[in-house]
């Protein structure tokens, strides 16, 4: 990958708008169209939410990371944590299925709209990493 | 978030400005919630003109008020959603349920048909 | 400190942008002032400029970590390089000293001049640090 | 960055928008100074007026093209400069060396006299 940014920052709920921040100069900085830079924001958002909410159940001290990396063909973005991971992924997945009764359960719904690949990876008690990938190929306003 | 109140007898309008994540969404909640139980509010109307960023966190806060005001008899009414917004609250299914106004919602279900 | 975030990114000369970027959200987060903001850039700017230019030499391809960390009252910055390293700390920070003619030697003295604290840590052959603080409890709106 | 050029007689007027940092100075550094070998321009008007954002990097390029223009008896004018892109140059010195109009500069300096 050409590009590579990592953050690692701490699981603080005003830590969300900063990662969203970070996705959209990123996206600035890749010409993408102001449609697709307010996706992936939304992407982000959801991922990071995640974390902060049901892996760690909102505590505030625990470290999240977010890798983004990039050459001209992709865009690839990694959200982790070490929280209480996922005991069946398939169903949380799924649509409107939340733990959370005042919740939607449209996270994956968003990032799964808004990318085009998703993989998520959990350990109960180790934590729950999401890899997600938008192609730039197609979405980009050829420069040359 | 900046949240401006206004009380007309039992409407509340709420002109909401900034970005509505998990962050900020809970004080949007209370803000609300207090008015429902404290004034007897039963119409609540939001102003989305001035909202910059919204996700499932800010959905499901306006989703749960409208569950809430429901089953008392009172409605929501979603206002002025600017475009990009109204796209996400589209994919969330929110525009089948509460009632939306002034939003290019209208203009554009109409231009699909 | 009550919050934490960690940036490691290529360095590539358009990161210095982001790099930016993520200062300023950290200081809007913070209720700085506008002027504050702008120093706080600046700042980030010239730390970063110099890991890319002095200490990997324009090399596009190694690593940089911008560190913020604050509370209440302070926020607090490292930038650090794997890089060539500075040979004699003393003489880079004099005012107008810089080893390119084509520079100003004013990073440090942007530095110094924006920050409360600076400190230079540095090998030759392993790379360079540079820590810096700034006292917030007299630029903040007190707000309680 | 975005560089406007403007070219009457001798005299070279560049628009500059957006942020002149390491990234981006070098396009400034190469546009005037084709310029000046091309087409024998001997004065530059460098408009500030929409740079968001200015580090020594940026300052180095203007300071750069003054010092080249000097000894072939040229000159450079830096005109509307945001007040807080003149406090970074303040610091820099550069306001003692370049010619500045139409800044919040002269206002400043005067009121602390
Ligand atoms: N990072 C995570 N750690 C633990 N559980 C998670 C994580 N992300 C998602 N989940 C689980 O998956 C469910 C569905 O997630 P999502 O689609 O984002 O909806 P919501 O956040 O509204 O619940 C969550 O309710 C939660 O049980
Ligand atoms: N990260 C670094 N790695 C190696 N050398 C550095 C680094 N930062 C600064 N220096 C040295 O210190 C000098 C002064 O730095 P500075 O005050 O920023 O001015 P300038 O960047 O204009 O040269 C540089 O010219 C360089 O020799």
């Amino acid at each position: 990958m050409k590009n590579q940014l990592e953050l690692t920052f701490t699981s603080l709920p005003g830590n969300v708008g900063i990662a969203r921040m970070l996705i959209a100069s990123v996206a600035a900085q890749l010409d993408l169209a102001l449609s697709d830079i307010e996706e992936l924001k939304v992407v982000i958002s959801e991922a990071v939410s995640n974390s902060i909410i049901h892996g760690y159940k909102n505590k505030e001290d625990m470290p999240i990371t977010l890798r983004i990396e990039y050459d001209e063909k992709k865009l690839k973005i990694l959200v982790r944590d070490q929280g209480c991971g996922i005991p069946d992924i398939e169903q949380a997945m799924q649509p409107a299925y939340s733990t959370d009764p005042e919740r939607m359960g449209l996270g994956f719904v968003f990032m799964q709209s808004f990318m085009d690949d998703l993989q998520v990876e959990s350990t109960v008690n180790e934590g729950t990493t999401v890899i997600m990938v938008k192609e730039l190929e197609n979405i980009r306003p050829s420069k040359h | 978030m900046l949240i401006e109140k206004n009380i007309q007898r039992q409407t509340l309008t709420l002109n909401l400005q900034g970005e509505l994540d998990m962050n900020t969404s809970e004080t949007l909640r209370q803000a609300i919630d207090t008015e429902i139980e404290r004034r007897g509010i039963r119409t609540v109307i939001l102003n989305l003109e001035e909202v910059s960023f919204i996700d499932s966190s800010g959905l499901g806060v306006i989703l749960g008020r409208y569950k809430k005001l429901l089953p008392m008899g009172g409605k929501m009414i979603i206002t002025n959603v600017p475009s990009h917004i109204y796209k996400i609250m589209e994919l969330s299914g929110l525009p089948r349920i509460i009632e939306f106004e002034n939003t290019p919602s209208r203009k554009m279900e109409g231009r699909e048909k």
